[in-house]
This record gives C-alpha cells, structure tokens and sequence, in this order.
C-alpha cells in the first residue's frame, strides 16, 4: 500500500483558512491527507505547535499566512516567517528534512493554489516518507 | 524538641548519568548540615556513604522519606535504581537539570549509542583498540559470569522513566533552594501539589536579573557573547546575544548574567511551557528585525547551532527528545 | 490577411431588403437548427456578421447565401427576431447584383424608376414594333382555319405565316442568346469573384470536372431543396423549373412546332406539353401569391418588391398565355391578336429583367454555387491533406 | 475541575456533507472518545430544529461543551454560539470541525473523507476540552463618525448620519468634495446629468451644521476601537486636527486603470486615443473633437481595458459597458453620421434600465464588435497617409473568426476602476484587510456586505469593489444605518478573545510589547511586568507566541487548546 502522509496544516483565520474554504466552495478537489487548524493569524503559531505535530505523528507541517504585506494584523505573518526559518534550521539539525515544514502564502482569493499547495506538499511528503519524530520516541532504548 | 518527638527523616541521594556536581552541591550546604543532619538520617548517598545496593533492596517499600535523585538515564544501572529508588520512597525529587530534563548528558541524543562507541573505542586519539573490543553487558570469565550495566542508545529524563513527585532544578541547583527546600519538607510545611517545580521561583530569570530591559527587543545580526562590547548594564537580547533568561525559571540568583554570561538554561521552563527551547527560539526569532525573506535567513543562519543554543539542559525532555536516525 | 469594415454597407444593403441587422447577437442558434449546416461553419450567423460589419470583400467571395433555401426554421427559432432566413434571401439579391457586372441589376434592386422604366420601355417596345412596323390585318373569316381556331401566324398583314413564326423565332432566338450572354458572362464574373478572387483557395484542374456532375444534378433537381422542410414547395419548384423549361423548348427551340396554325386535339403532345408547363407554373404562382398574401411561412413573410413583380410578370404572361390560346380556339381573332401582342410585351421586359438580372437568375446562381461551393470544399480538402502530408 | 460533557454534532448539510463523508460512523466513532455524552448526526444542523437539538441535549444532558462538525466556522461558528447561549452556557464553550469546505467538498473518496473528518472532529473535542468561559464585554459608542473620502458613497452616507443629528468628520484628499461622480457628464441608463445629481449634495455637505468637511486632508493612523477611535487630520500647511469619533466609513473610491501599461494601445502616444475619463472631460466641456479640432468622423470604444484580463485586473469593473453604450448615444446624438464602434469582450449591461439602453443603443446604428479579451486586446496604429482617418485598429473580431481593420478618428478606452495607491496605507490606518486586487474586504460577501472584521469600521462605494452610483448609495446608506443603530443603543458587545498576561509568570522582559501591531500592551515598570489593553487588543496571539515565559495566553487560542487539539487530530491518523 502507498504511504499516505499527514499533514498538519495551520491556516490563519483572514487569508488562509478562507482560501481553503473557497477552495471547497469551488469544489476544488485535492489529496485529503491535510489537517487543518485555524489560528487567528500565522503570527500565532509558534515552534511549540509544529514539533508537537511531529511528535504526534505528523509527517509535514504546513503553515499558511496572508501575503506579505496583507496581513490582516499588519506583520504577523512576518513573525511567522522568522520563526519559520529558524525552525527549519532546528528541524534540520533534528534529522528531519527541511521540507517536511513549509510556510507559504494563501489569500482569501487564493482557493486554487491552496488546492495546489497541498497537492504538491502532499507529493513532497510521499517522496521523503514517513516522519520517523513518533516513531523514534516510542523506541527510546 | 519537637526533634526527639518526631522521627527524623529518612534521606537519600543518588546518582545515574552526573557530573557529580549535584552531590557537591548538596555539601555546598556546608555548616548548615548540621541542622540537615539534626533533622534527617542519610540512609543512602553512594558518593558519601558506603552503603550498597543490597542494602537498599533490603529496605521495606517507602521506608527512605526523600530522595534526592540527580542525574539522567544513560544505562540500565540508572534504570533498575530510579525504579529501586522509587518503589523505596516517598517523595521522589528529580534534583538538578540532569535528572529535570536530561541536562548535559543529554546532549548524547544528538548521537547514537553506536556513534559514541565508535568514536570512543575505536577512533578517539588516545584509544589502542586493534581488536575492536566493544563493551558487552556479561562476560564469561573462569570464575564465572560479569555483568555490567547495558549503555542505552537514548539518555531519559528521570520522569520518562518513573513517577517523579517534585522537580529541583538547576545545574547544579542553587544549595540555598535546596536547604529552602529540605526545610519545608522537616518543619512540616504544606507541600506544593505533585509534580510541581520546587527550589525555584514562579517568574523566569529576567525577573532577578538587574539589567537594563526595554522593549527595544530587536535583533540585526546574532552575537557570540565575546563579539559585543558589553556594558555590563544591557540586556543581552538587546545585544544581540542569546540569553535563554526569558524562558528559564529563576532561583540561581542570575548568577551567569551576573559574570556577564547569558543564561544558558539549566533551570528549565517556567511553568505552563512545554518546551523552552521552543518558546525561546519563537522569541528570539519574532525580535528579528527584518521583513525581508532573504535577510531573515541570513540572519537566522547566524545561529550557528540553534539545537545546542536552546536546547543545552533539555534536550531529552524536549517536544522532540533526540535526534531523528532514519531506520531503515 | 485582415479586411477592412465598412459602417455603411450595411445601409447600402437597405434597398435589397434587409431590415434591421441590429439584431442578431450571435447566439448561434440559427446555425444550430438550419438543417444545411455543414458540421463546423457557422451557417448562416457568419454571413449576418459579415453583412453587419461591412465585410465586403468576405461577401462577394461569399457562397453561402446561396445554399439557403428559405426555409425559415431560422427565423422561428431566433430569439432576437433577427430574421437570418430574410437576410439570406436580401443577401442573394445583394449577391445577384454583385455578379452583374452590367450595373443594371443594381440598379433594378435599389431603384423603382430603373425597374419600372426598363419594363415600361420594352413592353412599349414590343407594342410599337407591332404597330407601328405591322398593322394588323382586316380580314377576319379568313383568319380562321379549319378547325375553327384564329390563324396565329397571320396577325400581320403581308407577312405570311411561315416568315412570321421565322420572325419571332429570330426574336427568340436573339432573346435567349442575349440573356443567355448575360447570364453566363454573370456566372464566370461570379466564378472569378469567389473562387478565382478568394487567395485561401486553388481548385485542381480535375476537379472541375468530377464536381461537374453535382452542378447538373442540381440544376435538374434542385435536390437539396428536399432537406429543408416543406415538401409542397419543392415540388412547387420542380413544377415551375419542368414547366418553365418546357415553355423555354417550345417557344424557342421548337418554336416552328408549337406555334402553327393548325390547331391540335388536346392530347397532342404539343398540347398536353404547354399544359403541364401552364399548370406548372400556375400552380406555383398560386401558391406563391396565397402564401405571400397570407404570409403563412417565413420566407413568404417579407416581400421584397422585386418579389412581387416577378409574381405579377409571371402571373400576366401565364395569363395572357392561356388568354391567346383560349382565344385562338374560340375563333376570336381580334382578341386573339391583341392578346398575343399583350402577352409578348410582357414576357419580353419580364425575360429580360428577371432571367439575367432578377429573381430568376438564382435558378443558375444556386447550382454553380454548389458547384463553386464544392470545388472550394475540395480545394480545402486538398490542401488540408497536404499540410498534413508535409507536417507528416 | 468540573466533569467535562461534551455534545457532539456531525451535520449532514443534506447531501453536501452526507454524501461524501459517513456521517453516522464519524458520530459512532466520536462517541468512543472520553468525555464526549451524545454524539449525534443531523440532517442540518443549522436550521432551527438542528439547534433546537443541541439546545435540548445540553439541558437533558448536562452538556458542558459542544461540538459541531459541520461547515466551515466562517459561516456558523456564531450561529452555534448563539444557541448554546440560548441553552444556558457560555458561547465560547462550542468549537466547530470544518467537515464540509475542507472535507466533503474537495475530496473524492468516501473512505479518506470519512477517515480525515474523524480527525478534525477528534481534534475539535480535544480542544473544546480545554475551553473556558469568556464573558462579552460592553463599550461605549462615540456619536460622531469619521468618513474617510468625499465621494458619493461619502457624501450620502455622511448627510444620511448628519441629517440624524450626529457629527461627522468628511476627510476628503482632493480640493473639493464629489469624487469621481463629479467628474461625470451624463450618466446612464438615463442619460441624466451627472452635476445635477452630485452637487446639490456637495453644497449640503459643505454646509450641513453637523457635517465639518477636511479637504485636501489625509488620515495616516486611527488609533482605538469600535466606539472609541481617535485620529489626527492632516492638511496643508502642517494643520493637524485631532478628533475622536465611535465608527469609522472608508468611502476612498477608486482610481482608473492606466492604459499606457498596454503597449499596443499607443495610448499617449497618439492624441486621439483618450480613456473614458478624459472623454467625460471633453463631454463636460461641450467639445467633442479630435486633437486638430475637427469633428470625429469613426469613434472607436474599446471595452474591458485592464478588466477582465489575467495580466491587469481579472475582475470586472461592472460600469464601462453600459458607460461605453451611454457614450455611443451621446456620440450619435452629437454627429448623426459618424460612424461608432463598439469593440467589446462581453456586454454586461446588467442592472436596473441597462438592458433597455443596450436594446436602445443597438438601435443607433452602432457596429458591434467582439475582441478576445483573453487574448491581446485591439492595436492602435497611425493610419496610413492616403486614409482618411487618422488611426487604424486591428483585432481578431471573434463572432466572425475574421482579422479585420476599424479605421478610427478617435479611440476611447474604457478603463477599469482599480483600488488606490494608498489603499494598503489606508487599510493599515484602519485596520482592514485588502484582497488580492487591493479592494477591501468585506465581513460577509453576502450577508454583512459593508460592515468589516473590525468593528466599528465599514467599507463602502468602489473602494470594496467596482460599483455604480446606486450601488455605492445602498452601501453608504447602509452602514450608516448600522452606524446610526449602534449610535442609538449607545453601546456594543466586543469580543474578548483577547491576550492576557498572567502577573504571577510574566518577568518583565518586554519582548511582547514591540511585538504588538495596535500598541495594546504597555509595560507596568511598578509591578515589572506587561499589561495587555484588552480593548485594544484584536487577538490576533502573536505576542502570546513571542513571550517566552508562557505567561500570555490567547484567549480562545491558547497552547493548551491548541496543543490539544493536535493530539486529537492525530489520534484517528490515516494508516501508514
């Protein structure tokens, strides 16, 4: 059987998370292996949530902002976007794959590429394989 | 004296993968051991008393009152007593960063078992090993079998092996908070509820620390502490230097700010964080001050060992807790 | 290759009977129920965009108009009441008066007092020439043969019968040679506007003459009448199309045969030939005229005047026709001559105007431009074929 | 701690729901879950019955928590929420699973729908666990309303709150009130005058007793909340004026496209081609003639510039076809002979009258041709010196199929309506939020059109999207409706979904304060530690993720909520 990840998805509440809603709205159709948590703003989402995710078995984590410039409280999502560096650094340095977290930019607008976002972070996580964070934990010897 | 009425309590202190600098720390009480030892009875502290394992075995379950267990979990050795010594006592203290949250020791998630005897049997500079002889945990002598402890691939907090009643913390724990502490438990004090942080304060470090704070928190480019010209009167996060103050508990008196270093952590998370090294570096990358994707990285890559940076004492007790190895 | 509009076109195209190409907005819906949509034209919506944007080279290479039959599903079925099946119809006026290269068909189209005035002058003619060149004669018992009927041929005194018929023989004979010219002169400056004109088309040599053959099927049948509905006015046409060329073997090639003085049994060939061709065309006629009184189908809705001149030429020579014969053969000599006279002073300017410049000249337009139509389908084929050889 | 009860809903939504995710086994499987007392599935749990479900559950139950997993919470959460306050519990003690736009909608097989909506329901009641009571709060409404931009959507809405009694502050960039309708010969369907219309209303405004009009005058920043804003005017001559007002009409209007982003257009370059703007200017003025003065003789109207169009603008500007038909009639009824060309992507001449006057203007004998506005809209080129026009255009007119050449003395461009330069400054000041194409945002497409996500603030006229008079009027009226509302019950609820600081953690360090886009936190150097501004606070959570201590939470949001609503959603993981 093919490996079918999951992905946690943190959406904020202004442009993503209404992405994703006119994406099923448009019914537009993509790889179900997402799930989704709104958070106010990608401002909101700290290094915490996504190695929590990992822990709890996730194979990516995806963070989704408004577009840099359009945040509905002005710089969140920049914050986000520094944290998400350093994250990845750390992840990195954990034996993970940069890839498995990725952040980007959805519009409220922007139903479409969400659906394509997805698609695509999904093919990323088959080709990379499990996530072995829960894995790992569980044998500790 | 209510001494003579009261039985004294039953003291114990061990150790599993330490330094050794928790133990001294306890005789950092120095004359005050009279009153601890007025007060209580050591009934098992290897690196002071020659009292054996067997003897502890011996004893009736819950017959010790408190001990005082420092160090993390590196080997089964360290396993088999924090089960010993929990089945034995009463109040189980998980005493210093080791035991905490894994500590320095644990810094050996960041590897395997296998690695680390690779390169401390076979490829270390001073080690003859032609035969590459690996340690075995028994061994057939002619006068029969010798057993050693099993060396674990992974280093385990103490609570990720048993149920642990309080947490003193510290690298090693200020001896202050520690006879604070030991008092309370003689005279009888109401006990904090189970699982709580003893032997440090509510609010992190920069409560104590008398530097200068603003809120001023934004960060062009990450220094080494010997980059910065230090006033000695400036916050370090304002220098640039990472300072794990912010989200570590206070109680060690600010005393590596105080010698004009950054706090490095060793007294774990206050209380509602799960994870310092997390919290710490979701601060520290939100006073980044650039918008620009392209800067940010550069800046971000200036943190040349961000796991080692936030993640010094608590590494095993992290969201994480090692290094992933990809199993095959 | 881009072309040119012309905002003024379309008003140019008033005077053909085009009434309000406003309109049609392309809905499609026309090319969607016309039963002689070929699969992937745009029939007939292209050539009402066309006509609308003043496309004028586009049209006169343009054969489209003539594979209408006026049905008038088109015109039902329009939501905008465009009325395509009419356009179609104006657009072969305007198509008539294109081939012309005379000018007078245009002429005819747009302008009552060219139309009237050219009718006026021939029927005036005719009538002059017997009057003035042939009194007619006096004498009337002798003008009445053994059976009882008026002695055709002898209306002119001092000309004998036999030279007389030679006359009108060499009068026909001039006629038809004359509009014959000017049809066919019409129908190779048709073949050169659309076929030669049109640089998106090179027809092989060859095919000329294997297509040849649909051109005289056509002409014969006018078969692609049968997909369109109504099936009484198919065969209404075929009457008119058997009886007209009959009338046009009689009076012209066999003329010295038809028009003797002996008058035949009824079921003599001749006779039962002039009947049928009479009942022919008034079958026609009538139905025609009924329908466009009571504008019973689409295409007899919208009468352009040059459509009721043709009806009322047709209608007075068929009935001054049957007037001369009835006369004749009930012995009434001055009716008899007068009539005839009457008769040819109609039919002459009705020939001349309608066969090459009017109504009746689509009788030719329509087969050569399926032929015309099929030479340059073939001619795409080909060169379709060999785009593809060479991509190949 | 109470015994948590928790109710657990999975909505059908009819098919929408029901078809692609198996609803009853969602519900059976969320009954396994600890804590969790009903589990039920619905039909719709929206309608008054669906509510009137849960309503009876909680009471019968002892319900303490409730879930519904349903549509996506942008839709119901407050629907929901009003219904466990009709039971009796606190709002906030509801956390809704978006099985419908995240789920059934946009996946195809049954088993991964199925499977996947179990994850987000588990994860809902996970978090709902976690959920405390929050209570609304009250604040006090400032009567006067700041309307930023004199256009007509300012200018209606500030006499309609004027006319009511109450102040208004009418800021206004330009030298005079009117906007863009100001700037307008006639206008359609009706071919009325556009000056009849707009100044009687400036002359009103500029005098209105209760209306005191800023022109030539900026806003940069609007500090405070719903009830309570305060800004700064600026105007010439560093004339600052600070007001305070309860709500806050964004009426900026809109900006035409610049066609000389359209190479091919030669706008600029030749004189004769004008944007549909410049043709109101020579409409006004009486002098419709070509730049060497003579009269026009084949006016060309190209619709859809930079509407419509991938490269510009994808959307529609909604007024250029019937502004464009409304021009071949006043272009017809000034030269009966010219010759006028319609040159359209698409005729949308929607709207009241507008299908008449398109069925009118057919009928003034003007050519109507289609371009492929996907494709490269018309190129305007110099004619030819044996012409006797001036310009040529070429284009593949689609209804033909035909490459075809429109000889033009004068080319009008009907260009789109685009947001403002500084929108995004504006929308900063403000606090609202902009879509792709920089219009703002309304709270609800449909069903809260003018209103914005923060209170207090609303959008009307072009400035949230392309819009007509009438249109711009019903908005403008509309929010100062609900201005005039909220003015007269003299106070409004605000969430409290706000950051709050636990004194007991919280060490002082202040990285949390810098962090605060609406400067709601404030450091008491007395106690050494930061206080949050609840009223200011909009709850967005980035200073609870900056503080390193874990002393602010998120309300609504916080770690543990969260944190535990991870652990529910992995706990029904797909197999690997």
């Amino acid at each position: 059987m093919e490996f079918e990840p999951t992905i946690v998805a943190f959406l904020c509440n202004w442009c993503s998370y209404t992405g994703a809603d006119l994406a099923g709205t448009s019914r537009m159709k993509y790889a179900s292996n997402i799930r989704v948590i709104r958070v106010m703003c990608s401002g909101r989402v700290e290094p915490t949530f996504v190695l929590k995710a990992f822990r709890e078995g996730a194979d990516g984590v995806l963070i989704c902002g408004c577009h840099p410039g359009d945040c509905h409280y002005h710089e969140g999502n920049y914050k986000c976007l520094r944290r998400y560096h350093l994250l990845q650094n750390y992840i990195e340095q954990m034996g993970m794959d940069k890839r498995r977290l990725h952040l980007d930019w959805i519009s409220a607008s922007e139903g479409k590429q969400f659906a394509e976002l997805v698609d695509k972070m999904t093919q990323t996580i088959k080709e990379l394989g499990p996530c072995q964070v829960k894995h790992s934990v569980e044998t500790l010897t | 004296m209510s001494d003579n009425e009261k039985p004294k309590l039953k003291l114990a202190v061990y150790w599993g993968a330490a330094c050794g600098g928790c133990c001294v720390s306890v005789l950092d009480v120095h004359e005050k051991l009279f009153n601890v030892v007025a007060a209580a009875d050591l009934v098992f502290w290897p690196i002071a008393l020659d009292i054996k394992y067997k003897d502890v075995e011996a004893m009736p379950d819950g017959h010790i009152d408190v001990t005082l267990f420092n160090g993390a979990i590196r080997n089964s050795e360290n396993e088999h007593m924090a089960h010993l010594l929990r089945k034995k006592t009463k109040v189980l203290v998980a005493y210093g960063s080791c035991a905490h949250m894994g500590g320095i020791p644990g810094l050996a998630n960041f590897t395997t078992k296998e690695e680390l005897f690779r390169r401390v049997y076979d490829e270390s500079e001073s080690t003859v090993n032609p035969d590459k002889i690996r340690p075995q945990t028994s061994f057939t002598v002619p006068e029969g079998v010798l057993h050693i402890p099993e060396f674990y691939n992974d280093v385990r907090a103490l609570d990720q092996v048993v149920d642990v009643d309080y947490y003193l913390p510290g690298c090693p724990p200020q001896t202050e908070r520690l006879v604070d502490v030991f008092m309370a438990i003689v005279t009888g004090a109401e006990l904090p509820p189970k699982g709580s942080v003893v032997g440090a304060y509510d609010k992190s470090q920069c409560d104590e620390c008398e530097r200068k704070k603003t809120d001023n928190k934004k960060i062009k480019a990450f220094k080494r502490p010997w980059e910065i010209q230090d006033d000695g009167e400036t916050c370090f996060l304002e220098q640039g230097v990472i300072c794990m103050g912010p989200a570590t508990r206070g109680g060690c008196g600010v005393r590596c700010i105080k010698g004009n270093a950054p706090c490095r952590g060793c007294y774990g998370p206050p209380a509602d964080v799960t994870d310092p090294g997390a919290k710490m570096m979701s601060a520290i990358a939100t006073m980044i001050d650039s918008d620009d994707e392209d800067e940010i990285v550069e800046i971000v890559n200036q943190v040349a060992d961000p796991a080692g940076t936030f993640y010094r004492f608590s590494l095993p007790g992290s969201i994480l807790r090692r290094k992933i190895v990809q199993t095959v | 290759m881009s072309y040119r509009v012309d905002f003024t076109l379309k008003h140019d195209l008033k005077k053909f009977g085009i009434h309000d190409w406003n309109e049609c907005f392309h809905c499609g819906n026309c090319t969607a129920i016309c039963p002689m949509t070929k699969t992937g034209s745009l029939f007939p919506r292209k050539d009402i965009r066309l006509l609308q944007m003043g496309l004028k080279d586009k049209l006169a290479t343009n054969l489209d108009p003539w594979l209408c039959y006026y049905c008038g599903e088109c015109t039902e079925t329009c939501p905008r009441d465009a009325n395509p099946g009419e356009l179609m119809m104006s657009l072969r006026r305007y198509l008539t008066s294109v081939y012309d290269w005379t000018g007078l068909s245009k002429k005819f189209y747009t302008s009552h007092f060219w139309e009237f005035g050219f009718i006026f002058f021939f029927f005036c003619a005719v009538i002059a020439s017997f009057l003035i060149w042939l009194p007619l004669s006096g004498n009337t018992a002798e003008l009445i043969n053994d059976q009882g009927g008026v002695m055709i041929n002898n209306l002119v005194a001092g000309i004998s019968g036999a030279s007389f018929v030679n006359i009108i023989e060499i009068g026909d004979w001039t006629m038809a040679i004359l509009v014959a010219g000017l049809l066919i002169s019409n129908i190779l400056h048709m073949f050169y506007r659309v076929v030669i004109r049109d640089k998106e088309v090179k027809v092989p040599v060859y095919a000329y003459i294997t297509e040849f053959w649909s051109l005289i099927w056509q002409f014969m049948t006018q078969s692609k009448f049968s997909k369109c509905e109504g099936k009484t006015y198919w065969v209404g046409h075929l009457l008119l199309m058997t009886g007209y060329s009959i009338m046009f073997a009689v009076i012209v090639v066999l003329l010295p045969e038809f028009q003797i003085e002996e008058v035949r049994p009824w079921y003599n060939w001749q006779r039962l030939m002039g009947y049928y061709a009479t009942f022919g065309i008034l079958f026609f006629l009538v139905y025609v005229t009924i329908s466009r009184i009571r504008k019973s189908d689409w295409k007899s809705k919208f009468s352009h005047p040059t459509d009721w001149l043709f009806i009322v030429m047709l209608g007075l020579t068929t009935i001054t026709g049957i007037l001369v014969h009835i006369f004749r053969i009930g012995g009434m000599v001055s009716a008899t001559y007068y009539m005839y006279v009457i008769h040819l002073a109609v039919l002459v300017p009705m020939i001349l105007v309608e066969v090459p410049f009017s109504k009746w000249s689509h009788l030719a337009y329509r087969p050569f431009a399926i032929y015309f139509d099929r030479l340059k389908e073939y001619s795409r084929k080909s060169q379709n074929e060999n785009k593809l050889v060479r991509a190949a | 701690m109470e015994e948590i009860r928790i109710g657990v809903y999975v909505c059908w939504c009819g098919t929408n729901i029901a078809k692609m995710v198996d609803v009853e086994a969602v519900a059976k499987a969320m009954r396994e879950i600890p804590g969790v007392i009903v589990a039920k599935d619905y039909k719709y749990m929206c309608s008054d019955p669906g509510q009137e479900l849960i309503i009876q559950d909680i009471k019968e139950h002892n319900l303490n928590r409730v879930v519904v997993s349903a549509c996506s919470p942008r839709i119901h959460e407050l629907t929901f929420r009003k219904a466990l306050e009709n039971a009796g519990l606190n709002p906030y003690m509801f956390e809704m699973a978006n099985i419908r736009e995240h789920d059934s909608w946009v996946h195809t097989d049954r088993a991964e729908a199925t499977q996947k909506a179990k994850a987000l329901v588990a994860g809902a009641i996970n978090r709902v666990r976690w959920h405390e009571s929050l209570d609304k709060r009250s604040v006090e409404i400032n009567p006067a309303t700041l309307i930023i931009g004199g256009g007509i959507a300012g200018i209606s809405a500030a006499l309609e709150i004027a006319d009511a009694g109450k102040q208004v502050y009418l800021v206004e960039k330009q030298s005079q009130l009117g906007g863009t309708v100001a700037k307008l010969d006639l206008l359609f369907p009706h071919l009325d005058s556009a000056q009849q219309l707009i100044q009687p209303k400036i002359n009103r405004a500029m005098n209105h007793l209760s209306i005191q009009c800023f022109l030539n005058a900026e806003i940069r920043e609007v500090f405070g909340y719903i009830g309570n804003f305060e800004a700064k005017v600026y105007q010439k001559d560093d004339l600052e004026t600070e007001i305070q007002f309860g709500n806050v009409i964004v009426a900026t209007g809109l900006k035409p496209f610049d066609p000389s982003k359209i190479d091919q257009l030669n706008y600029k370059r030749l004189p004769n081609v004008i944007t549909s703007l410049e043709l109101e200017e020579k409409l006004l003025s009486g002098n419709l003639v070509m730049d060497n003065g003579k009269d026009p003789k084949h006016i060309a109207l190209i619709h859809c510039i930079g509407s419509r169009n991938k490269n510009h603008h994808e959307y529609c500007s909604r007024t250029c076809c019937n502004t464009a038909l409304k021009y071949s009639n006043q272009i017809r009824s000034a030269f009966p002979d010219a010759a006028i060309y319609e040159i359209y992507s698409d005729i949308r001449s929607f709207g009241k009258g507008c299908e008449e006057l398109y069925t009118h203007t057919a009928r003034q004998d003007v050519m109507f041709l289609m371009y492929d506005q996907k494709g490269e809209v018309p190129k305007i080129t110099e004619a030819r010196h044996s012409e006797k026009v001036n310009m040529m255009l070429e284009f593949r007119e689609q209804l033909s199929g035909e490459h075809v050449e429109v000889p033009a003395d004068l080319v009008v461009l009907m260009v789109a309506m685009e947001a403002h330069e500084n929108a995004k400054e504006i929308a900063h000041a403000v606090g609202v939020s902009m879509c792709g194409n920089s219009f703002y945002i309304e709270k609800h497409p449909k069903l809260d059109p003018v209103a914005t996500t923060t209170g207090g603030v609303y959008v009307v006229g072009s400035c949230q999207s392309p819009k007509d008079i009438p249109d711009s009027v019903s908005q403008a009226r509309a929010a100062a409706a609900r201005i005039m509302a909220d003015i007269n019950f003299g106070s409004v609820e605000v969430e409290v979904t706000t950051a709050v600081v636990n004194e007991d953690i919280c060490c002082g360090c202040q990285t949390c304060i810098s962090v605060c886009p609406y400067t709601a936190i404030h450091f008491d150097a007395e106690k050494n530690v930061s206080v949050v501004n609840e009223i200011l606070c909009k709850g967005c959570g980035t200073c609870g993720s900056a503080c390193p201590t874990g002393a602010i939470r998120s309300r609504h949001f916080t770690d543990k909520q969260i944190l535990s609503q991870i652990e529910g959603l992995m706990s029904m993981q797909l197999q690997h």
